[in-house]
């Protein structure tokens, strides 16, 4: 068992964070022409991380948990990772290794070996996402939490703007002042909490919570600034430009991770800082606005005719699927117990739209390839033509849906039993909808692909089209994994219910 | 409460409701470098100096300079967001009205004594060998935040990289358009330069054990390279530069070497060995000063050009 | 000596403060651009001039009094310099719109900033 | 009131000030000035809590003003990159051409 | 000693702040630079005088960094003048 504050313990925790971030230092200092060699191996070093982490996580069935510089909180910012963290850290590595080796080569200038812009800024901001996703997933203290934000905004905008036209360049600046409202609200946030606690460390303000109204009010704010982070309906609006206008494999991380975090972090703010949930209200108007987002989301995508917009007006849809584990999490904790089918339910959401969508992203990137463009009046007939990116994203497209046998399915029916078990049957009926509308807007879509006559498609590369299958393969996968590897979410949080107040 | 704080904070209102109402974006942004001034005066009256020195060089200087260059050229034609109509003035009204009642409220009514961690902080200085608690939560307490702030700050640049017309990785910063030099600028940057260079590297000495330190060094000279390069004394760097490009990491990889050290020397990332901690940190805050003025620098000159098409 | 420090100080401050009151009405007042940029700079070099000497003997040492030296020095050459640029401002925009009256008469009015 | 109390309050009025200008403002250069705006008082209430837990010695917590400062350099980088994106549209915006280019999303690849 | 100087500050202060309203009135931008010109030295005279009066000499060197990025904001805002005056 490995101690508090042991350097074991600290290099584990420690090396996630700095290895992608040191990668972005040798970036600028030594820039250029070993941008990709340096990217892609960095990223691989922190999949081995993640699996080295979550391994030691996985055996001592316990979190690890660290001091930075020794200093404890709530002076000093500790480090944390339960089973939840470790397998984002997982997820984050696989979904960034798998966009960047479907970006290798990508961005070269043709005929010269210098070093493009295009290319040293994605390996730069490639590593340092990675980088801020690692924090977001491991720190405890607020404030920490509040630079890695920026430091993911900051990652994520200039991925949108990456080719420089004017649409990318504006949905970048949209992006960014939603992100920048978002960060400021979260701010005031942590400084009403810091006045009424004077600590920023998490567990510590666990502890110290009194609920009143100068609480509500600093989550209220965090939230808000949060959602606005994690485009909740109706702070959609700045996504679909921005995850349909940025390079594919950069659309895939925006989708598949970037999103998440912020969302990650709304659940710990109202249920680690609040060990007693949010309540009923805060906690229904959450989940009131993910089936809005669902409905809303769908039918948006329905009336898409571009590719690449409906795939992200969907992750608008699906980001509000994740939200309707609050209410069950929260009925569980009203009634003293903890719900562990929507707890995994949830984030096995989470885990599966990640890889389905980065999955659907990069397919959607070769199909544009292959065609000029994604109109999808045009894409007729695209199965015949890349058969192996059309079944990944039909494999993608049925785990959005719900369908068996993928990871989707499995997230939405443990979510749905959770519903059904707790009575809270509204949220099951928003799925069976949101399923429905799922399945209306991709349905056609790949029918189509498979039936029409195809017009004229050039080639696209087959290592790549294998990659973007592996990651569908991945989603796949998961609705078969046996649930004890899944129970590994839950490390860390059947101790938090006993040390709760009932 | 005296006369001049109730007259600062009025006065800080007042110039910021002009810049929310001013017709052209230019007299706006003379109101927000107003503002920052505003508020250094504030942080000094709150006994923040190491705040006011910040706020004087990285959010009212430094920041103005941006600003002012963006209204220069802008012309109000980026309409990415059509003018809002008079409902969404509304309901953004009453909204902000709400939130900003709500936090008065909250400031307003604390429950009893206010909590802090002065003690806390004061009770380990020994142990880090600094005068400065400020400093003191910036490079050991907090060193993990500050070393993420410097990363930030040079990813931000590299984002404005990233943004530049050209398809290479090399070029250099135009600044400021074309506007000729002038005998009255060209003696104002020899004169000024050096002397703000002095006062400069200063700041950074002193933040060890009083006010100052890496930030507010490093802004005022980032302000003092940019000069003479306004004045059309000296250009920017290409941003292919070696120099430069070691200027620019040389804070936060200094910071996370020693930082990583600290594992076999201190036992603890981010720790320094005990008797070293003083030198280590002026080491740290050096590297820091040097990286935060080539930053800041290159993020004003903004985004290299190397052909003329966009 | 000491009442004659204080006095010193207060003459001076005093005298500094007025200058700073002469330039804000001057700016206030005065009818064009140009005048009241004159009255400004003279008034604002002399105030923060006449404070710094009246507050030299309190400087606690050479060092304090020879910051508060350069702190002057410095506001004397950024406020000569600008005060040059800003006249030379003001004569471009009047040349420039008095070129554009007699050119095209219809747009002068979207010239002055 | 104590200062503390009112410069909680300009604080308070500051926050409410940006809030307003990021969301009613249409141009992109006035939201980034009114994100300033906004920042300068969340930073103040800052100040204001750094100043009440003055103790041990200290004219205030060094806690909160290191998280200022921290959090200023953070507004900057905000600042610096949103101002480049707005003068990459310039510069579109410039070039006066109708049509527009690039409108596949895949012009990158 | 020390009222006198604080009232000299405040005074100075408020002064400064009269003359902002040029900012609102303007009319040219030379006006409204001549308005934040003034408040830079005005602030410096004030810090001078506060720093005194206190006895905190950490916040000379505030009146110093002022002084030097004064100077450099108002050249950025003549500078962006000139700028605009041209078009």
């Amino acid at each position: 068992m490995i101690q508090i504050g042991a350097p074991a313990a600290g290099l584990l925790l420690v090396l996630p964070i700095v290895t992608p971030l040191a990668g972005l230092l040798l970036l600028i200092g030594w820039g250029g022409r070993h941008a990709e060699r340096i990217g892609i191996s960095l990223l691989f070093v922190c999949l081995g991380l993640a699996i080295a982490l979550a391994s030691i996580v996985w055996s001592n069935q316990a979190p690890l948990s660290y001091w930075i510089g020794g200093w404890a909180p709530p002076l000093g910012i500790a480090l944390k990772a339960d089973g939840l963290s470790c397998a984002l850290l997982l997820l984050t590595s696989v979904i960034l290794v798998a966009s960047g080796l479907f970006a290798l080569g990508q961005f070269a200038i043709a005929g010269t070996p210098a070093p493009s812009r295009a290319s040293v800024s994605f390996w730069s901001l490639a590593l340092s996402l990675c980088g801020a996703l690692n924090i977001i997933f491991l720190s405890n203290d607020l404030f920490n939490l509040y630079v890695a934000l920026e430091l993911l905004t900051f990652s994520a905008v200039p991925l949108v703007s990456l080719s420089g036209t004017r649409e990318t360049l504006a949905a970048g600046l949209n992006y960014l002042l939603f992100a920048l409202f978002g960060s400021v609200l979260y701010l005031l946030g942590v400084v009403l909490i810091y006045a009424a606690y004077a600590t920023l460390d998490v567990s510590l303000l666990a502890q110290a919570v009194r609920p009143g109204p100068p609480l509500w009010l600093a989550l209220a704010l965090m939230s808000a600034g949060l959602l606005a982070k994690t485009a909740l309906f109706p702070l959609h609006l700045w996504l679909p430009p921005a995850h349909a206008g940025a390079p594919a494999a950069a659309s895939a991380v925006l989708s598949g991770l970037v999103v998440k975090a912020s969302f990650f972090l709304v659940v710990r703010l109202w249920f680690d800082l609040l060990p007693g949930g949010p309540g009923a209200a805060p906690a229904t108007m959450l989940a009131g606005l993910g089936a809005a987002a669902i409905l809303f989301g769908s039918v948006l995508a329905l009336r898409q005719v571009r590719l690449k917009l409906m795939i992200a007006y969907s992750t608008v849809a699906q980001i509000g699927y994740l939200f309707l584990m609050i209410p069950l999490l929260n009925g569980a904790l009203a009634a003293g117990t903890w719900d562990a089918l929507a707890w995994t339910g949830g984030w096995l959401q989470l885990i599966a739209h990640a890889l389905a969508k980065a999955s659907m992203f990069l397919a959607a990137g070769l199909m544009a390839e292959a065609a000029g463009h994604d109109r999808i009046d045009e894409l007729g007939g695209i199965g015949r033509a890349l058969p192996i990116t059309c079944l990944a994203f039909c494999i993608g497209a049925l785990s959005l849906i719900g369908l068996p046998p993928t990871g989707g399915f499995v997230a939405k029916w443990l979510l749905m039993s959770a519903a059904v078990r707790q009575g809270q049957t509204i949220w099951a009926l928003v799925m069976v909808v949101g399923g429905l509308l799922t399945a209306s807007y991709l349905l056609p879509f790949i029918a189509r692909a498979f039936t029409a006559q195809p017009l004229t498609f050039t080639a696209v590369s087959r290592r790549r089209e294998v990659l973007v299958l592996a990651l569908a393969i991945g989603t796949f996968a998961l609705g078969l994994v046996p649930p004890k590897p899944i129970e590994a979410l839950e490390i860390g949080r059947v101790d938090q219910l006993k040390a709760s107040p009932p | 409460m005296s006369a001049a704080d109730l007259s600062l904070a009025l006065l800080v209102i007042a110039v910021a409701t002009w810049t929310i109402a001013a017709r052209g974006l230019y007299p706006a942004v003379i109101g927000f470098i107003a503002y920052g001034l505003l508020l250094a005066l504030i942080w000094v009256r709150l006994a923040s100096i190491d705040i006011a020195l910040t706020e004087t060089a990285v959010g009212s200087g430094v920041s103005g300079t941006l600003l002012l260059r963006a209204a220069a050229r802008h012309r109000g034609k980026v309409a990415i967001a059509a003018p809002a109509s008079l409902t969404v003035k509304i309901v953004a009204a009453l909204l902000s009205a709400a939130v900003s009642l709500a936090v008065a409220l909250a400031l307003l009514l604390p429950p009893g004594p206010a909590p802090s961690l002065a003690a806390a902080a004061i009770a380990d200085m020994p142990r880090v060998g600094l005068g400065n608690p400020v400093t003191a939560v910036l490079v050991a307490y907090r060193a993990f935040d500050t070393w993420l702030e410097a990363v930030v700050l040079l990813l931000a640049l590299v984002a404005i990289w990233s943004l530049a017309r050209g398809p290479s990785w090399t070029g250099t910063p135009v600044i400021w358009g074309k506007a000729a030099a002038t005998p009255p600028l060209t003696l104002l940057a020899q004169l000024l330069a050096p002397a703000g260079t002095m006062i400069g590297i200063y700041m950074f000495w002193v933040g060890a054990d009083a006010p100052g330190g890496a930030f507010q060094g490093g802004a005022i000279l980032a302000a003092m390279w940019l000069l003479p390069m306004m004045a059309r004394l000296i250009r920017p760097p290409p941003i292919e530069d070696l120099w430069l490009r070691r200027s620019l990491i040389a804070g936060p990889a200094v910071f996370l070497a020693i930082g990583l050290a600290g594992f076999a020397t201190a036992d603890a990332f981010l720790a320094y060995p005990k008797f070293y901690a003083k030198p280590l940190i002026i080491l740290i805050e050096a590297a820091l000063t040097l990286s935060i003025a080539a930053t800041l620098t290159m993020m004003v000159a903004g985004p290299q050009q190397e052909s003329e098409a966009p | 000596m000491n009442v004659l420090r204080d006095l010193f100080t207060i003459v001076l401050v005093s005298a500094g403060a007025f200058f700073f009151l002469a330039g804000t009405l001057g700016l206030l007042r005065f009818p064009d651009t140009l005048s009241r940029l004159h009255a400004l700079t003279k008034a604002d070099n002399l105030g923060v001039g006449l404070v710094m000497l009246g507050l030299l003997p309190w400087a606690g040492g050479p060092a304090g009094a020879l910051k508060l030296i350069a702190i002057w020095l410095l506001v004397q050459i950024s406020g000569a310099t600008i005060a040059q640029l800003i006249a030379q401002v003001v004569a471009q925009v009047v040349t420039q719109v008095v070129t554009q009256v007699v050119t095209r008469p219809e747009q002068a009015d979207g010239a002055s900033p | 009131m104590s200062e503390t109390d009112l410069f909680g309050l300009c604080g308070a009025g500051l926050v409410g000030l940006g809030l307003f200008g990021l969301i009613a403002e249409g141009l992109p250069l006035r939201k980034i000035l009114a994100f300033n705006l906004l920042g300068g008082g969340v930073f103040l209430i800052f100040g204001v809590v750094a100043r009440r837990g003055a103790a041990a010695g200290l004219a205030g917590d060094p806690v909160p003003q290191a998280l200022v400062i921290t959090g200023i350099v953070v507004a900057f980088s905000a600042t610096a990159l949103a101002v480049s994106l707005v003068l990459r549209l310039l510069d579109w915006e410039e070039a006066a051409d109708p049509s527009q280019p690039g409108e596949s999303g895949e012009a990158q690849s | 000693m020390a009222e006198f100087m604080l009232s000299a500050a405040s005074f100075i202060v408020i002064v400064v702040a009269i003359g902002l309203l040029r900012l609102l009135l303007g009319p040219t931008n030379a006006d409204r630079m001549m308005a934040g010109q003034l408040l830079g030295t005005g602030g410096v005279a004030a810090l001078m005088l506060f720093a005194i009066a206190r006895q905190s000499f950490a916040v000379i060197d505030v009146a110093l960094a002022l002084s030097v990025l004064a100077a450099f904001a108002s050249l950025a805002l003549v500078l962006g003048g000139i700028g605009e005056a041209r078009r």
